[in-house]
């Protein structure tokens, strides 16, 4: 399990990243932390012809508050983001979600661009984007465009970045004050990819009343997915047992997954409704405790 | 239990039964253990091996230019070069089919070696692979053990007719009249899946071949038997004393899996002469998990015949094995390997057994922490739980009622076993008192009660160590047995030597991956001579040119604690007599008169005549005419162990399959989430006796790893194939192996009945709830899923799996 | 390895070297065949196992999914930097009172990863020190003696820290 | 593993049958395909390269086409190796005409992937399949249609979109 030979450039710009990734096109693949893609290129299932390294572009690694949100520099390292007191504070969910991306030593490495710009079904921190509805940054060669988490996750593995472009800033809205959440997710061991993940935020109201839900799915379709109607379902409604539980039966709508070997299509597609209903339970608890 | 800390050195102290930390320890923590990657040679070279991606399929051409073509390739063997420059290896069936130690014309499984490039470096070497062009024909594939056997099936072999590798039927008691003096009959069917052990150390092998002395050397980290040795020098056609093969004092891991390493070894050192440069070949995480070796998966179909009151009065099963694209020595050793234990803990006479080994195009099998026991309790303890329900007798009640009795040693089994020590009913008790067992049962009904799926899961398993080689034989009838030369044995071997100043150095070759072999040594000799552990020596590295070994010789059937142990006493013994003889010389004085310190040797009576060691084992060294007139130079002594109950199969099939017989007792309770079929542990009592323990901070390790090995089996882990043969888990994302979450803590608590056999009183235990955990667990889960009527009869017991059984059992019409 | 690439200097366990090396080389193997520094094991490399962890800039990565030519400039320690004068230091004295290892292949990344969590959270909880381990796989111990390792070892360096 | 799907036409059946025979056509709506060349009578050699993600794909496949029962069915084998193992599959097409014109086109296929791919990308695999499948009938779509509002003899293929990884 040796990568083969690639054609190595390590940039310390962003500018210098985008004019390297419009010499080589898709031969070219940008190493951030390479917590996905060097697997991928030891088993050689990824052959890059070129590797762009970004991770001496130092200007790229800061996380800063904002009024309304915090933005985060794609080459932070996911760990530093878990246990900024910061984002803890502001955008629990985040710190949470984080907390389910692989082992410690993963996040220690693994960075906020990269994990966005693989875009693996399964991933936390995509879903939580898609939950808090932020946005992304990214340089091309006509300079820097925002993409919606949607746009970001229009196919498998991020497909709304072109290869010529470079996730540089990622922006998650900070938790309103009237706002509680919850991140749930169930795998097979410890660290393990989700069978099936739940980001939940709620706006919540006077008794109990949910003013706004956004509820996002990780692990069970070709990208994380927003569960539009179970949040159509949720939203203006008293948030008791049965409100839950009937939001959360729709949350098989939003599955599109294989059977495959650690879990059949039946199974992901039940997790879910049993998780969107935990996860808003939960975050219903926090409104509670508050 | 409770480690103690080490003791104050002072001599005269027993050392055996204390928690010495091991001396292992200090260059492993501090990185400089040497395992087998770390040896370099001059001029040495890479090798890589392709791999076949076809489940079963001809094999044309191999086009291997353009890999010769890339700068820093020294080479490249293929499969037809190695049928050409070997034979098939040997092993216990006949007809037997043709195994290399690379696919020939055909491929059987995925991930089957079909040619191997040497270079520079493994970069290169696995450039030049994506360069080797195969002419694959893809043939059908099967994978599941009853399909493998129908009368269309693809056909493996031509020498197998029905993918049939062996099979053999036995009968032992009196069947007849068992079956009619039952009351019942209770039948279960049982899939036991194929899982491994993954040691973290993967396989590997340095091979170099000396043209002149046409003499190879190898070192690898194969953790025996030695009979490896000989079947690769078979396969090489050369003398074994022209294989000098070198075993590395550290090795990352075995549990059985590495047994399955030889033919690697035959294939580089057929890749150094092709090269005409030292290979070395470290086999990559990949390459182990879709081709090393994993344990057989298992089908089993069981009848108990039963009395009223519990008595199981006799068992009929038929279990088929699966072996893979091929069988290879020492299977089908997973078909026979437990048949002295067959009936477990329990007193059942009568044994009516029908063995079949399968082929199928998946990856071979080697033996895996428990060689099959695991296979064995499943079927055997799951059906007590099913005789318990089927009866209403508690499960914790009918095992006691079958159990072997203590003043029953040594026992002797149906089937030839010989257990030597025992209390089962004793050790079981403990395990229930500490569970505190009958409340746990009332706790659990008011849990059921209120809709919680809570489970109580038992298993009371006999532990056999110490394989006796014979029973392989049972492969084959008596009739053909006869023609051969009887097999038997468990023999290992040690030699303590003392040096001029009356220090003793240890000359070993158990082979150790682990376990502490060097630490225990070194208290066994200090408590044999008297002396401090400190002043002991070891050196442990299998070299079959300088040690002394036998076939059996290795670290497998957890050996050493009691052959390996008595060996050790064995070989101290005879140095002490040979040092006593000499001070009894020196000192003019009987030697049964004489008795020792840690320094000096004295005449028990007048303990003014003494000598001190040092001067005595100087004599020995220094003034060789000082000895007695009848005496060889040298302070020395060897032992060499075999146990006396290690005898051929008789005319009857019977065999005493292994020497020791340990016992273990787990008592587990689960909860199962019935929204997600995800299973968490509430408690977990495990008792074991296996003998005296010679160093309880090692014996804990060994036994807590034993349960970890039972959970990734029972949950967690399993070779998965898709219905072409492809493998499912080719990577550590989706073979599961538990990490620290996923293991619960576990109360152990342990009773000791010493063995008669072994010269401490010990037994093995580095199995241990390998064997018995997936069992307690699959009956914590039936129990746990009683309410629902769902049956358990198959592993792993995976959320997914669990939830599919609870959503088909709701949605069943209820009887 | 062949010695072709780039010229990177690279501080291991406080002396620093200065080698070529080429592009896809991993760290793991610069640091086992490249520098003869053997302490670091490979058990994956696909970043599963753990038993490769080594502290990179005094933070704990796979060095099987790092490429060498990244480490030009980077201070690393491998588990050869832990027992100092002979000695082996409290973690290292912990795991070895407390049975942590059995066949050691694993333990040079369960000690780096330790270390790691003993820095960060100098009095875990047994689940904490789980959830701290869970990135490094052992086959021999059933984790029990390495928990109790390093608990043991937070309790000395505590202990040693007071003393002080 | 299944692949399974319908895909609405605006062309009429007889241009989607067209195309569905046409080489060229074929070649530019197969999801990275260097090359295709004919090798006896409906039988291509193609060189497909792609990237998905973080995986890359090159596998020399070999198309065959049989039961052609114009302009309603055929039947596609697909049998290719290359770097992350190989593939090996059959489908039929079938084509039906719209009431409104246009046409419905229903695919049901078995593909079997092994070597690499198989063992280590396992979750990644089924998704990858679909998102190809559908990339080449979203394409075929555009093929027929262009091919609709231009003449019939110079088919405009629109290239391949750029954006895909």
């Amino acid at each position: 399990m040796k990568p083969a030979p690639f054609e190595y450039f390590v940039p310390t710009s962003v500018e210098e990243a985008v004019e390297l990734l419009a010499r080589h096109g898709d031969d070219a693949k940008v190493l951030a932390g390479g917590q996905s893609l060097v697997p991928m290129m030891n088993f050689r299932l990824a052959q890059p012809a070129v590797l762009i390294d970004i991770n001496r572009i130092v200007e790229l690694g800061y996380i800063r508050e904002g009024d309304s949100s915090i933005a985060i520099g794609a080459m932070t390292r996911q760990r530093v983001v878990e246990t900024s007191p910061m984002v803890r504070d502001k955008c629990a969910i985040l710190s949470e979600a984080l907390a389910n991306v692989g082992h410690q030593a993963i996040r220690n490495r693994g960075t906020m661009g990269g994990t966005l710009a693989h875009g693996d079904p399964a991933a936390e921190v995509a879903t939580v984007l898609l939950t808090l509805g932020g946005s992304v940054t990214v340089a091309g060669p006509q300079g820097k465009r925002e993409l919606s988490p949607e746009e970001l996750l229009a196919g498998p593995y991020a497909a709304g970045i072109s290869s010529d472009e470079l996730i540089v800033e990622i922006n998650f809205p900070i938790l309103a004050a009237n706002e509680t959440h919850g991140f749930l997710e169930m795998s097979r061991r410890h660290g393990d990819f989700a069978l099936a993940g739940v980001a939940a935020v709620l706006r919540m109201g006077e008794g109990n009343i949910c003013e706004r839900a956004r509820v996002a799915l990780c692990g069970v379709a070709p990208t994380p997915v927003r569960a539009t109607e179970v949040e159509n379902q949720l939203t203006g409604k008293r948030l008791d047992a049965s409100t839950i539980q009937a939001a959360a039966e729709l949350a098989s709508r939003a599955v599109d997954c294989e059977d495959e070997y650690h879990a059949s299509r039946e199974y992901r597609t039940h997790l879910c409704q049993v998780y969107v209903r935990r996860t808003i339970q939960l975050a219903l608890e926090r409104w509670g405790n508050n | 239990m409770t480690t103690m800390p080490p003791a104050s050195k002072q001599a005269g102290e027993k050392w055996v039964g204390r928690s010495v930390p091991r001396r292992e320890d200090l260059r492993l923590l501090t990185g400089r253990g040497r395992f087998i990657d770390d040896f370099e040679l001059p001029q040495l070279k890479h090798a890589a091996i392709l791999r076949s991606p076809y489940a079963h399929a001809e094999i044309g051409e191999i086009d291997v230019h353009a890999a010769l073509e890339l700068p820093g390739v020294r080479g490249v063997l293929t499969g037809r070069e190695v049928a050409a420059m070997s034979r098939p290896f040997a092993v216990g069936v006949s007809p037997a089919p043709k195994y290399y130690a690379s696919a020939v014309e055909r491929a059987r499984f995925v991930g089957e070696p079909v040619a191997v490039v040497v270079a520079d470096d493994r970069y290169i070497a696995e450039d030049a692979l994506e360069l080797i062009e195969v002419d694959y024909r893809p043939l059908p594939a099967v994978v599941d053990i009853e399909a493998a056997m129908a009368a269309d099936a693809p056909q493996l072999h031509e020498e197998c007719p029905n993918n049939i590798y062996s099979q053999r039927e036995f009968v032992y008691g009196d069947m007849e009249s068992a079956k009619k003096e039952a009351d019942r009959v209770v039948t279960g069917r049982f899939l036991f899946p194929k899982y491994g052990s993954t040691p973290i150390e993967t396989y590997g092998v340095i091979a170099s071949y000396d043209p002149f002395a046409d003499q190879y050397e190898i070192w690898s980290n194969y953790q025996g038997p030695m009979v490896g040795h000989a079947l690769v020098a078979q396969a090489l056609g050369i003398a074994e004393n022209r294989l000098r093969w070198i075993i590395p004092t550290d090795i990352g891991g075995g549990f059985g899996i590495k047994t399955g390493l030889y033919p690697y070894i035959a294939l580089m050192a057929m890749a150094s002469k092709r090269c005409g440069v030292p290979v070395k070949w470290i086999e990559d995480r990949q390459e182990h998990l879709i081709a090393s070796a994993t344990g057989t998966d298992r089908l089993t179909e069981m009848e108990a015949y039963v009395k009223s009151d519990g008595t199981i009065l006799a068992l009929k099963d038929r279990a088929i094995d699966n072996t893979g694209g091929y069988i290879r020595a020492p299977e089908p050793g997973c078909a026979y390997r437990s048949i002295g234990n067959h009936t477990g803990a329990y007193q059942i006479r009568n044994l009516e057994r029908e063995v079949l080994v399968v082929g199928t195009n998946k990856c071979l099998t080697a033996p895996n922490r428990g060689y099959t026991c695991q296979h064995l309790y499943f079927s055997l303890e799951r059906m007590m739980d099913k005789v318990a329900a089927e009866l209403d007798i508690d499960p914790a009640e009918i095992r006691l009622r079958n159990f072997i009795a203590a003043d029953q040693f040594p026992y002797k089994t149906a089937t030839g076993g010989l257990y030597d020590s025992g209390d089962y009913a004793a050790a079981f008790r403990l395990a229930l008192q500490r569970f505190d067992y009958d409340n746990m049962r009332q706790w659990q009904k008011e849990a059921r009660a209120e809709g919680r799926l809570i489970g109580i899961g038992l298993a009371t398993v006999v532990e056999p160590s110490v394989t006796n080689i014979a029973y392989v034989g049972l492969a084959k009838s008596y009739l053909e047995r006869r023609k051969e030369h009887p097999k038997s044995g468990s023999g290992e071997a040690i030699m303590v030597k003392m040096d001029p100043l009356g220090k003793v150095h240890v000359i070993a070759a158990t082979n150790p991956q682990g376990q502490g072999h060097d630490t225990v040594i070194s208290q066994v000799v200090a408590d044999q001579l008297g002396i401090l552990p400190d002043d002991v020596t070891v050196s442990n590295v299998l070299d079959t040119h300088q040690r002394l070994t036998s076939i059996t010789s290795g670290s497998y059937s957890s050996r050493f604690s009691s052959a390996g142990t008595t060996a050790v006493v064995l070989a101290t013994q005879r140095l002490k007599e040979k040092l006593f003889r000499i001070a009894g010389h020196l000192l003019d004085a009987h030697v049964e008169s004489l008795q020792n310190d840690s320094h000096k040797i004295f005449v028990r009576e007048q303990p003014q005549r003494s000598i001190e060691i040092r001067h005595v084992a100087g004599t020995a060294h220094w003034n060789q005419s000082g000895l007695p007139e009848d005496m060889d130079v040298g302070l020395y002594g060897v032992g060499f162990y075999n146990m006396p109950t290690s005898e051929p199969p008789t005319e009857f099939d019977q065999v005493n399959s292994s020497n020791t017989y340990g016992f273990i007792a787990e008592v587990l309770m689960v909860e199962i989430d019935p929204e997600t079929g995800a299973l968490q542990f509430l408690k977990w009592v495990s008792a074991h006796d296996a003998g005296t323990v010679i160093n309880p901070l090692l014996f804990e390790g060994q036994l807590q790893g034993g349960v970890a090995h039972g959970i990734g089996g029972a949950i967690f882990e399993e070779t998965a194939y898709d219905e072409n043969g492809q493998i499912l888990t080719g990577s550590f994302m989706d073979y599961l192996v538990p990490t620290s979450m996923e293991i619960p803590e576990v109360d152990m608590i342990h009773q000791e009945t010493p063995s008669p056999l072994t010269a401490l009183g010990s037994k093995g235990t580095g199995e241990a709830s390998a064997m018995s955990a997936p069992a307690a667990i699959a009956n914590a889960v039936a129990d746990a899923l009683r309410p629902l009527g769902i049956e358990v009869n198959e592993l792993p017991l995976s959320p997914n799996r669990i939830w599919h059984w609870i959503k088909d059992a709701q949605s069943s019409p209820s009887q | 390895m062949r010695p072709v690439g780039r010229k990177i200097t690279v501080t291991v366990n406080g002396e620093q070297y200065v080698r070529e090396v080429e592009p896809r080389l991993l760290l793991a193997d610069f640091l086992r065949h490249g520098l003869q520094l053997f302490g670091t094991h490979v058990g994956c490399e696909h970043g599963v196992c753990g038993a490769c962890t080594i502290l990179f800039d005094g933070v704990a990565q796979r060095s099987c999914l790092i490429f060498a030519i990244q480490a030009d400039g980077a201070e690393i320690l491998t588990v050869e930097s832990l027992a100092q004068s002979g000695k082996l230091n409290l973690l290292q004295k912990a795991f070895h009172e407390h049975h942590g290892l059995q066949c050691g292949f694993c333990t040079p990344g369960m000690l780096m990863t330790a270390l790691e969590l003993l820095r960060e959270n100098p009095s875990p909880s047994d689940q904490e020190v789980r959830a701290g381990i869970s990135g490094v796989l052992c086959r021999c111990t059933g984790y029990k003696q390495i928990v109790d390792s390093i608990n043991a070892a937070a309790l000395a360096i505590a202990g040693a820290e007071a003393a002080e | 593993m299944k692949l399974q799907g319908e895909v609405a036409f605006e062309a009429n059946r007889e241009t989607v049958w067209d195309a569905l025979n046409n080489p060229e056509v074929i070649a530019k709506c197969l999801p990275g395909c260097e090359s295709m060349e004919p090798a006896g009578e409906d039988v291509f050699e193609a060189v497909l390269k792609f990237g998905v993600g973080p995986i890359t794909g090159q596998y020399r496949v070999t198309l065959k086409i049989t039961d052609k029962n114009p302009p309603q069915t055929y039947v596609l084998q697909v049998d290719g190796s290359g770097k992350p193992g190989f593939v090996k599959g059959q489908g039929s097409i079938k084509l039906q005409a719209q009431d409104g014109g246009g046409a419905v086109l229903r695919y049901d296929g078995d593909l079997q992937i092994g070597g690499l791919a198989a063992r280590i990308g396992q979750r990644m695999i089924g998704t990858i399949s679909k998102q190809l499948t559908k990339q080449f009938f979203s394409r075929l779509v555009e093929a027929a249609e262009s091919t609709t509002e231009d003449s019939q003899d110079s088919p405009q293929i629109p290239h391949p979109s750029s954006n895909f990884p």
